[in-house]
C-alpha cells in the first residue's frame, strides 16, 4: 500500500517497524518521549518537531528521553550497541556534534579497525542538518563533510520522505556507525511512501532525472533545488541528468562516473560550506578519474565559506539556488562565459 | 512615604522595577508578535523569570562580564543592552545589535560586557571562565556571570567548569536557573543531585539556593558572593528557582505541564508583582510611580517595534562580510 | 596451616595473587624492553596499582564489562584478557588482540568483557554507561565498570556520565584510580573537591573511598557497591588511592616527584608485597607457594616476550581491512 | 643571527618573543609547565614533549597549567580572547578535539560573523597532528580538513623550523582564532633560523622548488616527502615545481594556479583521509578555475580511508611516500599508465 506521507512520518514510521521486528532496537535522545518527570501529558513532545511522537505509546521504555548531557548519552548508545543492542540516538541537531565528537570519531568509528576487526558498533546516530529555517548559525548547518571525512563512519542524508524511510531501516540494520542527516526544511515535504518495510541498500545513488548535457549530482535539500535548475535549463534545451546521492559514505562513484562519461560535463551541489566538502570531493575523484571525459571544468555550487546568517534576507541567499545550478551548468556549456540571460545567476 | 526598609535605595528600586517590567513588556510583546507570524526562527521568552536577571546585574558594571543562554533576552535587558537593537535584531534587521546576523539566540553587546546569548548549552560557562581569567590577568576587579538552565546544568561543558574555575581561583559566579524544566523534560527527573549546593561542594565551591522570584532574595545572595569573587575569594554557585510563564519556546503547546500550572505560578509568583507590591506595601514607591514606568516602559517597547519593522534589511553584500575570509 | 581469617578462600587468594603477580612481572618487563628500545608507542604501567584491578575484577564475570583507559594493561589481565595476546599487540603483531592495530593504548577483548583501553581520558565512562544499559535492557544482571585517572575525573565526558548513571539508575561502579598524578600535576591542585564522595554526592550517588593499595580493601568495598549495582541499586562511585611506581609513561624522568618519593612508596606501599605479607602472616599460604605462582608467571611473561618476538608482523595488506569501506 | 634549530625549539621562541612584545599573550595547556602542585622540580615538562620548557622560568604564572578539561580550559581561552587577552591554548594532541570542537567551531569561529562584525577572538590553539609516531588511532590523526571545513577558523600547518616560528608569531597577532597544527614527527627536524622576530603572513605559499613540468602541493610532514619524490623525478629527468601552503586557511590559491598554468600537471599530497580533505579541496579548485590549463587529470596521493594503525610495519604504509608521489607525477605525465620502473609505486 502507497500512500503520501511526509519525511517526518516516514522516519517514525521506519523506527516503529525495525522496533517491532527487533527487540535489540532502542530509541534515546532529548524530549523524543517528553514530559518525563512532569506531571502533564506522557509522550508529550515526541522530539522537539515531533518526529518521534506517538512511539512511546507503541514502544514504551525502548524509548528513552536523557539528561541534557550529549557525550554521555550518544557514548552510551556506542557503548551499548558494541555490547549488542542497535541503539538509534537522537542528536537534536547535528550542529551539536561539537559536544559529543569524541565518541563519534574516536569511539564509535575506530572500534572496528583499532580493536582488530573485533568488534562492531551498530548505532545510528540521527539528527537535523541544514539551513533555511531561521535558525542561525547554531543550528543550521550541514557539517555532513566533517562526517564523511571520518574513517569508519556511515552518512546518510536522505532528500525525500521514501528514501528516509528505506535508508534509516537500512541505517539500523548496518553494522557500522551511521550518521543520519536530517534537513528539517524536507520534514513536512511529502510523497509516495510504501507502508512496509523495505530497505534501501547504502552507496547507490539515485538518478532522479536522465540528461545527456550535463551531470548535476547533489544530496538533501538541495536536490530539489537541482530539479528546479534542471527544468529550468530544458527550457533552454539543455538536458541535466541529477543525480541524488542518498549516501554520501558510501559513495556510489560509478553512477557518478558512468554519468560524466556520457554528458562529459558536471556540477556539483553541497548546501555545506565551500571548503573541503562534498563538492569538492566529487568534483576532485571526477577530476582525477574521469578526466579524459570531462569536456570543461567541473562547476562546483555551494553555500558560502560563512556561518549561516539568521536575516531570512540573508539565509535566502545562503543556500544554493536553482539559478546558481542551473548558471553554473551552462558555464560548463558554454566555458566562455555566455549564459542565456534568462536564468544565469 | 515611610523610611526605606528595603537595602536598596528608592532609586535603585525603580531601577529594577524598571528593567522587570521592560523585560516583561518585551517578551509579552514577542508572544503576541511571534502568534502573529512577524517573527522568525525560535524565540525562547524570559517572561516569569525577571528577577533573577535583574536582581544579579544590579551588582554589575560594564567591565563585568555576563555569558548567557538561548534564553538570553532578560539578561540582555538587565545588563543594559539597547532594547532597540535588540529588537531589530530579532526582527532580523540590519539595525539589530548583531545587524541581523545572530538573532534571538545569538544578541551580545561586548561593550556592555554581554558575551552573548548562546545555541549551545552549557557553553557560556568555559566563555566566561576566560572573560574572568583576563579580568584576573589585567587586575581591573572584573568577575563573570555565567546563566545555566537546570537542564543544560549537566552539560560536560558547564562541569568542566565549576573545576576549572575553582582550581583557578577565578572571579566567577554560576548561576543555575532553575525553571524546573529542560524543553519538556522535568528538573526533578534529569538532575541527580538532591540540592545544588551538593554539585557546588563537589566540586570545591560554595553553593547557595533562593527563591528566584524573589527580587531580594536575589539581589542579597548575588551580592555577596559577587563581592567575595570580586575581592579574589573565588567562584560560587547561586541557584535560582524560577518560573517560567509561556512554553519552552513560542509555539510549545506545554501540554507536559499539569493542568492550571502556568495559571497558578502566575497567580501567586509573579516577581514582578511580588516586587510592586513589596515596595508600594511598604510605603516607598507609590502605584502610580509604578505605573508611570509602566507606560514609558510600554511606549518604549512599542517604539522599538516600530523602528525593527521599519528598518531596513541587511543587504545581499552582508552575506559575506564579518568573517575573515570569504571564497 | 591455621585457619583462614580472610573473606575469600585459599584458591581465590591464590588466584588474586597471581593476577597482581602476573600484572608486575608484565609491566616490569616492558619498562625493562622499553629502555632497550624493543617497544614502539607510549607505554603508562600500571605496576604499583594491582590491588586495584584485581580486587575489583575478582567480583566480575565475562558477563559484566569493564571499560579501561590509557594505562590499562593492569584492567586487561584482571579481566582475564590473554597475555600472550597482550604483549604481541604491544609488539604490533599480527597475533596481538587487535591483530597489532591497536597497540598499548587500545588492547580490547569484548568476549572478555573488556571494552578497550582509551586514548582519550574520560571516554569509556559513558561507553560503561551503554553496556550497563544493555545488560540493563537484557535483564541479565550484568554490571559496568569504568576506569578513569585522578586527572580524568574532571573531564566533562566522565561527569556527565555520573548524572546520566544516576538519571537512568544504571548498573554502573565509576571507579576513580587516584595515583596523585596526571602527568606531571598533581591531584591536590587539579582536583577541587575536598573528597570524591562530595563529588559523588553532588551527583546523587554513594561514594567510597579506600586505600587502593590494601586489596582487601578494594576487594570488600567493591564487593559491596557492585553487588548494590547487580540488584538494581544504582550507580556509586569508588575512589582508590593508589601509587604509580614508574613515570607517567615510559620515558618520563618523573623530576616533578620529590626526591626519595617513588623509594618510600615501594618501601612501604607496594600491594603486591602487602598481600603476600599478610596470608603468609595469617599462615594461610606459604612463602613457598607464592614463590612458585612467581616463577610460573616470569615464564609465562618471559614465554609471552618471546612469542611475540618470533610472531608475524601485520601483512601490507591489512592496513585496508577491518574498516567498513577503504578507498 | 640565524643558527640551526629544531621546530620544537623554533616554537618554543615564538611564544618567548611574543610574550616579551605584548603582555596579553599568555599560554595554558595540560602539563606546559609542569609539575603544578607537586613537590619535585618547577617547571618540570614543559609540555608533553618539552616545546614549552624554560618559558616558565622566563614568564612565570603567564604560563598556565590546566586541569585535565579541554571544553573548559579552550573555552576559557576562546573568552579570555574575546575580552582583550591573546591566548595560545594547547590541545596537545589535535586528536583531542573531539572533547572542546563545541567552544572552537561553534564558538570561537562564529562569533565575528555572529556578532555581526562586533567581536574578535585572537586565540590561537595549537597542537600535534600527524602520524608516525607509532601513537595509533586517537593520536596521530592530521584533522587539518575538518578546521579547514569551518568558516571563522584559520588554519596553519608548517613544514619546517623556519616556517613554524614565523607562522605562530603571525598566528598570535591574528586577530581570528587560528589553529595550528604542529606535525610531531617535524619537531626534531632542524633548520636555519633567525634568532629576531619575523612574521610570516597568512596566506602566502611557498614555493620550495621550480620546475616546469609538474606541480605537487602539499603541506606539513609530506611537504619533504614530495622534495623526495621531485629529486627522484629529476632522476628521471621530470623536473616538479613544489609548493608548500604553509597555511591551509586562508590558502594561497593564486600561486597554485599560477604554477599549474605553467606546468598544466598537477599532483596533490595529503596525510590526511582521503575523503573531503586538502586533497579534494586543491584538486576541485583547480578543476574548476583552471580546467583549461590541466594537461592531465589531478593525482591526489592520501593516506588510505582507514584510522592510523599502530604496528610500525602498517603504519609506515599509511603516510604518502615518496615512491607514491613520484608515481602519481609520472601519471601525470604518462596517462596511459606507463611510469618508469624505478619509481612507480
Ligand atoms: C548542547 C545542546 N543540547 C541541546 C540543545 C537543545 N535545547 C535548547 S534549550 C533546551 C532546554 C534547556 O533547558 P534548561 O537548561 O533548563 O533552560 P531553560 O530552557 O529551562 O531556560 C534544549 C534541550 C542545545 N541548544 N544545545
Ligand atoms: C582528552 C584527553 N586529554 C589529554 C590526554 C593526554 N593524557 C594522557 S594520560 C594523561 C594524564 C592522565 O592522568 P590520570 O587521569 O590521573 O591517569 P593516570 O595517568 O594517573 O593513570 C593525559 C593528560 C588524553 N589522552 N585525552
Ligand atoms: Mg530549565
Ligand atoms: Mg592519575
Amino acid at each position: 500500500m502507497s500512500r503520501k506521507i511526509s519525511m517526518k512520518q516516514a522516519i517514525n514510521e521506519a523506527l516503529d517497524l525495525e522496533m517491532r521486528r527487533d527487540p535489540t532496537v532502542i530509541v534515546m535522545g532529548e524530549d523524543i518521549v517528553g514530559g518525563t518527570g512532569a506531571h502533564g501529558e506522557a509522550d508529550a513532545w515526541g522530539g522537539v518537531l515531533g518526529v518521534t511522537k506517538g512511539l512511546h505509546a507503541k514502544h514504551g521504555d525502548r524509548l528513552m528521553d536523557t539528561p541534557l548531557s550529549e557525550s554521555a548519552y550518544i557514548g552510551a548508545a556506542i557503548g551499548a550497541a558494541a555490547c549488542g543492542l542497535r541503539p538509534v540516538a537522537e542528536l537534536m541537531f547535528m550542529d551539536f556534534m561539537g559536544v559529543c565528537f569524541d565518541q563519534i570519531f574516536n569511539q564509535a568509528a575506530k572500534f572496528r579497525y583499532m580493536f582488530g576487526g573485533k568488534a562492531e558498533t551498530p548505532v545510528v546516530i540521527r539528527g537535523m542538518v541544514g539551513a533555511g529555517f531561521r535558525a542561525a548559525a547554531q543550528h543550521s548547518q550541514m557539517l555532513t563533510p566533517l562526517f564523511t571525512h571520518i574513517p569508519g563512519l556511515k552518512v546518510v542524508c536522505p532528500s525525500n520522505a521514501y528514501d528516509a524511510k528505506g535508508l534509516l531501516i537500512q541505517a539500523i540494520r548496518d553494522n557500522d556507525p551511521v550518521i543520519f542527516c536530517e534537513h528539517k526544511n524536507l520534514y513536512g515535504m511529502e510523497c509516495e511512501v510504501p507502508a512496509e518495510s523495505y530497505a534501501i541498500p547504502f552507496g547507490e545513488a539515485n538518478v532522479l532525472r536522465d540528461g545527456d548535457d550535463v551531470t548535476i549530482v547533489s544530496y538533501g535539500l538541495t536536490v530539489h533545488r537541482a530539479m528546479a535548475a534542471a527544468d529550468a535549463l530544458a527550457r533552454e534545451r539543455v538536458e541535466a541528468e541529477v543525480i541524488d546521492l542518498r549516501t554520501l559514505s558510501p559513495i556510489d562513484w560509478d553512477s557518478i562516473v558512468e554519468s560524466v562519461e556520457r554528458t562529459g560535463r558536471l556540477v556539483v551541489v553541497d548546501e555545506a560550506h565551500p571548503r573541503c566538502n562534498l563538492a569538492t570531493d566529487i568534483a576532485a575523484y571526477v577530476g582525477q578519474h574521469a578526466f579524459g571525459a570531462l569536456k570543461a571544468g567541473v562547476q562546483m555550487v555551494t553555500a558560502p565559506h560563512t556561518p549561516v546568517p539568521f536575516a531570512p534576507s540573508l539565509e535566502d541567499l545562503y543556500v544554493p539556488s536553482a539559478e546558481a545550478i542551473a548558471a553554473a551548468a551552462l558555464r560548463t556549456l558554454a566555458p566562455t562565459g555566455t549564459t542565456p540571460r534568462s536564468i544565469a545567476a | 512615604m515611610t523610611e526605606n526598609p528595603f537595602p536598596l535605595s528608592k532609586d535603585d528600586l525603580l531601577r529594577a522595577y524598571r528593567t522587570m517590567r521592560t523585560i516583561r513588556e518585551f517578551e509579552e510583546r514577542l508572544h503576541v508578535d511571534f502568534a502573529k507570524g512577524d517573527i522568525p526562527g525560535f524565540v525562547h521568552l524570559y517572561a516569569g523569570e525577571e528577577a533573577c536577571a535583574t536582581g544579579i546585574m544590579m551588582h554589575l558594571n560594564d567591565n563585568d562580564r555576563i555569558a548567557s543562554t538561548h534564553r538570553g533576552h532578560g539578561h540582555c535587558i538587565a545588563k543594559g543592552v539597547d532594547v532597540h537593537a535588540m529588537m531589530a535584531e530579532i526582527y532580523g534587521r540590519s539595525t539589530g545589535a548583531c545587524r541581523g546576523k545572530g538573532g534571538s539566540m545569538h544578541i551580545a553587546d561586548l561593550s556592555k560586557g554581554m558575551m552573548g546569548a548562546n545555541g549551545i548549552l552549557g557553553a557560556g560557562a568555559p566563555l566566561i571562565c576566560g572573560a574572568a581569567l583576563a579580568a584576573k590577568v589585567r587586575g581591573d576587579r572584573g568577575v563573570g556571570i555565567t546563566f545555566v538552565g537546570d537542564g543544560a546544568s549537566n552539560q560536560g561543558t558547564f562541569l568542566e567548569s565549576l573545576n576549572l574555575a575553582a582550581v583557578w581561583n577565578l572571579p566567577v559566579v554560576f548561576v543555575v536557573e532553575n525553571n524546573g524544566y529542560a524543553e519538556s523534560t522535568a528538573m526533578e527527573w534529569a538532575v541527580s543531585c538532591d540540592s545544588y549546593v551538593d554539585r557546588a561542594t563537589g566540586f570545591g565551591m560554595p553553593g547557595v539556593t533562593v527563591d528566584g522570584t524573589d527580587f531580594f532574595a536575589v539581589h542579597e545572595a548575588a551580592g555577596e558572593i559577587i563581592r567575595r569573587a570580586r575581592e579574589g575569594g573565588g567562584p560560587a554557585l547561586l541557584e535560582c528557582n524560577m518560573v517560567r510563564f509561556y512554553g519552552h519556546f513560542e509555539g510549545d503547546a506545554q501540554t507536559y505541564r499539569a493542568k492550571g500550572e502556568v495559571e497558578a505560578l502566575r497567580a501567586s509568583r509573579d516577581c514582578l508583582v511580588m516586587l510592586g507590591e513589596r515596595v508600594i506595601e511598604a510605603g516607598v514607591i507609590a502605584r502610580a510611580e509604578l505605573q508611570a514606568i509602566d507606560g514609558e516602559v510600554a511606549a518604549l517597547i512599542e517604539d522599538a517595534v516600530r523602528a525593527a519593522k521599519a528598518a531596513p534589511l541587511p543587504a545581499a553584500g552582508d552575506l559575506l562580510t564579518d568573517v575573515y575570509v570569504a571564497y
